[in-house]
């Protein structure tokens, strides 16, 4: 095994992130569980980055576990498959996480019990297979990054064949508080996360494996360690705790010394950057053919009686979820569906989770820290918490005074809404919300502003047919007239002959 | 008296020199006039709808270039047309101020008697259908100008905001207290 | 939209602003009581009355707003520039001038502005200015500190404070000032710098404002608010280092006319200033670049004043001349942002190293 | 050099145009809003004072001290100093229309700006030689643009702040602009009186 230590002089140098505090456990310390079946699965089309998938069921179908009912609409897009076998009850709106609380849509499952697996085709050896023929089984089997933004995996997997990637980078960082799936997927299942990761690391043509893990996981990082040993390709990194260093960009610079260009992609610099669950994942998929159709979710929080990590069939409602961690102990003051920075606040408990789910929070009020905001008092921490170096409280008092446009030039666009300034906030401004609505804005008036030149297009395409039909309408009228007026010329003419004539 | 003279001679000849000197740069400089005008006409939606009380768009330009109408009188062309025109001439506009939301044509299919007056009025195209058929609008193309709900017999007509999905929400702006 | 949008991050530090304040006024305690200490109960009136001006000040502003008054109150930042503000009086100074200068402080350069955080100037600096242009000769009557041992007792502190130091006998002139004057008057450096013995700076047994004389004790809070990461090491620094450098190579070339670098740090509140005045939060530049500027910019000011300026003391004018800079620096010296060059352009992609094969 | 330097220093901190002065306060408060503008502001503000010095100085040489004509000073330096403008008015709209655009309404208000009249008026009373005065109007111009610059940083913080409505505009205008001058109270004396 290849090893490889961050210079000390890069740690010294780099000053971003903060460190909050990690809550990790109990649910760190424990093993993963099954969620089992809920009563109902409720499949977003959604749950992928990108297009929504399409659905290829109808209601009153059986479908078996691992059957693709939502195919991939777009390039940048995932199929969907049920996690069990059952009954398509439903297809429509249904809760969903996100910020605003509208529902998007999604399949309903009713499981039928027998959770009867679809045919899998598996691969007893999946290294052999071609570059191409790995990235097509993966998108086919539905896997997207499983770290939280649920980029769809085989997309970045295809990067090698347009691209030069020198080498596959598995986050194993999990730098947000409270969460230990991957801790706990590391732990217990290295070998897949190491096997996964070589197949990525053959599907884009990679020649080496770094897996970047957090040295407050000092178990996880002995069990990769151990797995990776036969891998000489295969390196297994300690980096330093710091938030947020699972953001890919920060992550790379920690373990190469490279900056990624702003606007530009990893790949640029010859880096393509995969979550450790995704890494499992992929194996899993081509190995025995499975798809993703469950996910390892920390549930946790102070609101409930026995967190831990469970094993869950994406499409599980979070009230499924707490009852599997022991059930509410009180009213939580938020729910959260992801980490407690970057994570998403529902309200309806029949959400279901996705595939980028990696957490389901219930935390009090105490933990969410929730009071009024006050005025700032320009204290900087903010500034020093950024990890892209923007100066997050000019950016939200411009945004404040509606300057959107002055946001942008100093730095909206780099923002990883990471969350790391609104947690140092000592007035708890909502430094975040400033962002996102910005961002909001700007892309709302772009899209109007695309609608408005269409509509600009087609207004002046009708104006000038109008234009041209009332021309023709005019030429046909004259010419009509002329040549009546000819005909009547004619005819005058003819009969003045034939008076002549007769005369 | 002499010293009136010199007084007078003096600033004379400083003020024909400076003229001359300033006439010639008058002609040497000369400028044409506003092109704004055309400018912020360009920048409309040329639906021509009138609801800003202007003859045509381009009397709505002329309008706001002069300065007797705000640049958020557009309706159809709503914030984003009002913010790009503040930002061209200069003008303060406040982004809370004009915080509409753009309005398009929605069609009641019971009431739609397929007559095609709204059809032949729209100025984008934006509504389709054919006689005694039932009539549908193009969302991408409908600027919400009102001209088909003004002359629908049947007041199938109504001006609707576009329905909020996940892809459209925005995240509100955080209502600062202190 | 029915319930309001709970945004993330989901999660918060402990620190708030008040107890940034707070803990910014127990950094204060060993300066203050030093001071205390040195000028005994006229010096606690003092500070007591200034104090009690800016916080009534900013209550009687906040009401006349129509602001909530006591959640504001209660961060304490009124409380704290009234601090500062007696800290960088004359210790016997007359009641009046703390009221007075608190009142400025807090309404003329903080509440007009909106208040807390949307001040452009230093509060404290902006009242101690005014004062200072405005009566010069309190504002310059410092009290020997040999009289400590006569001892003062409530009753004549209150009479002080109500008349005013009472005879020129009392007072003192404070070291930057008496060496302008000394050297104006043609009498060469050794001569005026006669009276300077850096072992009393240390303790604050000398001449000067209510709480600058002591700078073992400002240097002591200066290090537990770096200690708990209040302040940073940059602006302390680059303050210390924009003031000592040109004054050691000035008083290098021409020891007679300069003061050394240790006179005019240890005088005149430059350690004050470089642990509690220039780091304010609200008034400094945010980013690591701008502060930098803005220290060694205030240092440099603050020699400039006092070597050739007609003020003696340099402190409260530099302050507020780079407060005026402050905004062009946050808007310029911005930090340079992750996978762009300083400019905003993005960086190269430099790869990572070309594969084997 | 060195009297040049400190003369600069003076005309710039010491004897500021517009807070120790008083003189241009029109411009002072009306382009101060937007940093950019501001800055053009004062950069065409600088030139046109260096050539009205200069040409003040040619009037004042050529025609009123030969004539006698020294009670014409003020209404000679007007007329001059306008026609001056004009022209720089002119060229500019022709030559710099983006930055003709930017200074707006503003650049006939050059034509007003006392500072621009005092300059000249203050050399001739100094009996300033070409040099002098020409350094004068350049300092003065300098300074007049450093302390835009300032103000206009000042302000487009401000606009971002939560003035009370009370004060909001013109009036926290006015008050940062005393605590301005206040700051610059600081420089008095830093050179020996009668630089600038």
């Amino acid at each position: 095994m290849a090893h490889l230590v961050i210079p000390p002089i890069r740690r010294l140098l780099t000053r971003w992130g903060i460190h909050p505090d990690a809550r990790k456990h109990p649910a760190a310390g424990l093993d993963i569980v099954d969620a089992g079946l809920p009563p109902l699965l409720v499949l977003p089309l959604a749950q992928q980055a990108g297009a929504p998938a399409r659905p290829i069921v109808r209601i009153g179908d059986h479908v078996l576990r691992g059957q693709c009912v939502a195919e991939a609409a777009g390039p940048i897009s995932a199929p969907v498959h049920a996690s069990t076998s059952g009954t398509v009850i439903a297809i429509g709106e249904a809760p969903m996480p996100h910020a605003s609380g509208l529902p998007g849509l999604a399949i309903t499952v009713r499981p039928d019990g027998e959770d009867r697996w679809i045919e899998r085709a598996g691969e007893p050896y999946p290294i052999r297979l071609a570059p191409e023929e790995i990235a097509r089984r993966v998108a086919e089997a539905g896997v997207v990054g499983m770290g939280g933004a649920a980029f769809p995996a085989a997309v970045k997997l295809a990067l090698g064949q347009r691209s030069v990637i020198d080498t596959v980078i598995l986050n194993g960082s999990e730098c947000e508080p409270y969460l230990s799936c991957d801790d706990r997927l590391m732990r217990e299942n290295a070998a897949d996360i190491i096997e996964g990761a070589r197949l990525i690391m053959r599907a884009t043509g990679a020649r080496r494996v770094l897996a970047g893990i957090e040295d407050n996981k000092p178990e996880a990082i002995d069990a990769m360690k151990v797995a990776a040993h036969p891998y000489p390709e295969v390196a297994v990194v300690r980096i330093p705790s710091r938030y947020p260093m699972g953001a890919e960009r920060q992550l790379i610079y920690t373990l190469l010394g490279v900056e990624p260009p702003a606007g530009g992609r990893a790949a640029d610099v010859g880096v393509v950057v995969h979550n450790v669950g995704t890494a499992a994942a992929v194996w899993r998929a081509l190995r025995h053919g499975e798809p993703l159709i469950e996910r390892v979710v920390t549930v946790a929080g102070g609101a409930l009686a026995a967190p831990r990590n469970v094993r869950a069939r994406i499409g599980t409602p979070l009230y499924w979820l707490i009852e599997r961690a022991g059930g509410l102990t009180r009213e939580p003051a938020r729910m959260v569906v992801g980490g407690p920075m970057m994570g998403v606040a529902v309200s309806d408990l029949d959400t279901p989770i996705g595939k980028g789910a990696s957490g389901v929070l219930a935390l009090t009020s105490a933990e969410v820290g929730e009071r009024e905001p006050s005025a700032c008092i320009r204290c900087g921490s903010c500034v020093t918490a950024c990890p892209v170096g923007l100066m997050p409280l000019e950016m939200a008092n411009r945004i404040h005074a509606g300057e959107l446009g002055q946001a942008e030039d100093i730095g909206l666009r780099d923002c990883l809404t990471c969350g790391a300034c609104g947690y140092v906030c000592p007035s708890r401004i909502p430094l975040v919300q400033y962002f996102a609505h910005a961002r909001g804005e700007l892309a709302s008036r772009e899209r109007e502003r695309h609608r408005l030149d269409h509509v600009r297009e087609l207004t002046e395409a009708r104006a000038e047919r109008v234009e041209r039909e009332a021309r023709e309408k005019a030429e046909a009228h004259a010419k009509r007239k002329a040549e009546r007026a000819a005909a009547q010329a004619k005819e005058a003419a003819a009969k003045a002959r034939d008076e002549e004539i007769s005369a | 008296m002499e010293q009136m003279i010199t007084a007078v001679m003096s600033l004379t000849a400083i003020g024909s020199g400076l003229g001359i000197v300033l006439g010639v740069a008058a002609r040497r400089f000369a400028v044409e006039g506003d092109s704004r005008v055309k400018e912020v006409e360009d920048m409309l939606p040329a639906a021509n709808c009138g609801q800003c009380g202007f003859p045509g768009c381009a009397g709505a330009a002329e309008a706001i270039v002069a300065g007797t109408a705000s640049p958020t009188c557009c309706p159809p062309g709503g914030k984003v047309v009002a913010l790009a025109i503040a930002e061209h001439l200069g003008i303060a506009l406040d982004a809370d101020e004009v915080d509409d939301v753009p309005l398009i044509a929605v069609i009641e299919d019971a009431l739609c008697i397929g007559c095609t007056k709204c059809y032949r009025l729209c100025p984008s195209d934006a509504i389709i259908g054919a006689m005694k058929q039932l009539h549908g609008v193009f969302e991408d193309a409908c600027t919400g100008c009102n001209q088909c709900a003004e002359k629908c017999p049947t007041g199938a007509i109504t001006m609707q905001p576009l329905p909020l999905t996940v892809g459209t929400w925005v995240m509100p702006k955080p209502a600062l207290a202190a | 939209m029915n319930s309001p949008v709970q945004a993330s991050p989901h999660a918060l530090t402990q620190r708030t602003s008040g107890r940034i304040m707070a803990l910014v006024m127990v950094a204060l305690l060993p300066a203050t009581l030093a001071g205390f200490w040195q000028f005994g109960w006229p010096a606690f009136c003092l500070w007591l009355v200034t104090v009690a001006s800016c916080v009534l000040a900013e209550a009687l502003c906040l009401q006349w707003a129509g602001k909530p008054v006591a959640p504001v109150l209660a961060d304490g930042s009124a409380a704290l520039t009234g601090w500062l503000l007696a800290m960088s009086l004359p210790p016997w100074a007359p009641w009046w001038l703390g009221v007075l200068g608190g009142a400025f402080s807090i309404v003329l350069a903080k509440q007009v502005f909106g208040g807390m955080g949307c001040n452009v100037f230093n509060p404290a600096m902006v009242g101690r200015t005014v004062l200072l242009v405005s009566f010069p000769v309190q504002m310059t009557q410092w009290v020997s500190p040999a009289l400590i041992a006569q001892g003062t007792d409530l009753a004549q502190a209150v009479s002080i404070g109500l008349h005013g130091v009472a005879t020129d006998a009392m007072t003192s002139a404070s070291l930057l000032g008496h060496v302008k004057t000394e050297l104006g008057r043609g009498i060469d450096l050794a001569g005026a710098m006669v009276a300077f013995a850096p072992d009393q700076a240390y303790t604050g047994a000398r001449p000067g404002s209510l709480g600058e004389t002591s700078a073992l004790a400002i240097v002591a809070g200066g290090l537990f608010l770096v200690f708990k990461r209040v302040i940073g090491l940059r602006i302390p620094i680059g303050y210390i280092a924009g003031l000592c450098l040109p004054a050691a190579i000035a008083h290098a070339a021409a020891p007679d006319a300069f003061m050394p670098a240790g006179a005019h740090l240890l005088s005149g509140g430059a350690l004050l200033c470089a642990f509690f005045i220039a780091t304010d939060y609200v008034t400094s530049p945010s980013a690591p670049f701008g502060q930098w500027i803005y220290a060694v910019g205030a240092g440099l000011l603050t020699w400039l004043i006092r070597t050739w300026g007609g003020y003696p003391e340099g402190v409260a004018f530099a302050i507020l001349l780079m407060n005026a800079a402050t905004p062009l620096l946050d808007l310029w010296a911005r930090p340079r942002i992750f996978g762009r060059r300083v400019g905003g352009k993005p960086l190269a992609a430099r790869r990572v190293q070309e594969p084997l094969r | 050099m060195r009297d040049v330097l400190m003369t600069l220093i003076g005309l710039v901190l010491v004897n500021n145009v517009v807070l120790v002065r008083f003189l241009g306060l029109c411009p002072f408060m009306g382009v101060s809003k937007k940093i950019d503008s501001a800055f053009g502001m004062g950069l065409a503000t600088t030139f046109v004072m260096t050539l009205s010095a200069m040409a003040a100085w040619a009037l004042e040489h050529a025609l009123l001290q030969p004539f006698g004509l020294g009670y014409l000073r003020i209404l000679a330096y007007i007329v001059v100093i306008a026609a001056v403008v004009q022209f720089v008015e002119m060229a500019m709209h022709k030559t710099l229309p983006d930055l003709h655009r930017v200074l707006g309404i503003y650049l006939p208000l050059i034509t007003t700006n006392c500072a621009v009249l005092g300059i000249p008026l203050l050399n001739a009373q100094a009996g300033h030689g070409l040099g002098m005065s020409v350094l004068g109007g350049f300092g003065s111009g300098a300074g007049f643009t450093l302390v835009m610059i300032l103000f206009a940083g000042l302000r487009e913080r401000l606009a971002l702040m939560r003035v009370p409505q009370t004060f909001a505009g013109p009036p926290v205008a006015f008050i940062t602009a005393s605590l301005l001058a206040l700051a610059f109270m600081g420089f008095t004396g830093l050179v020996p009186a009668g630089g600038g």
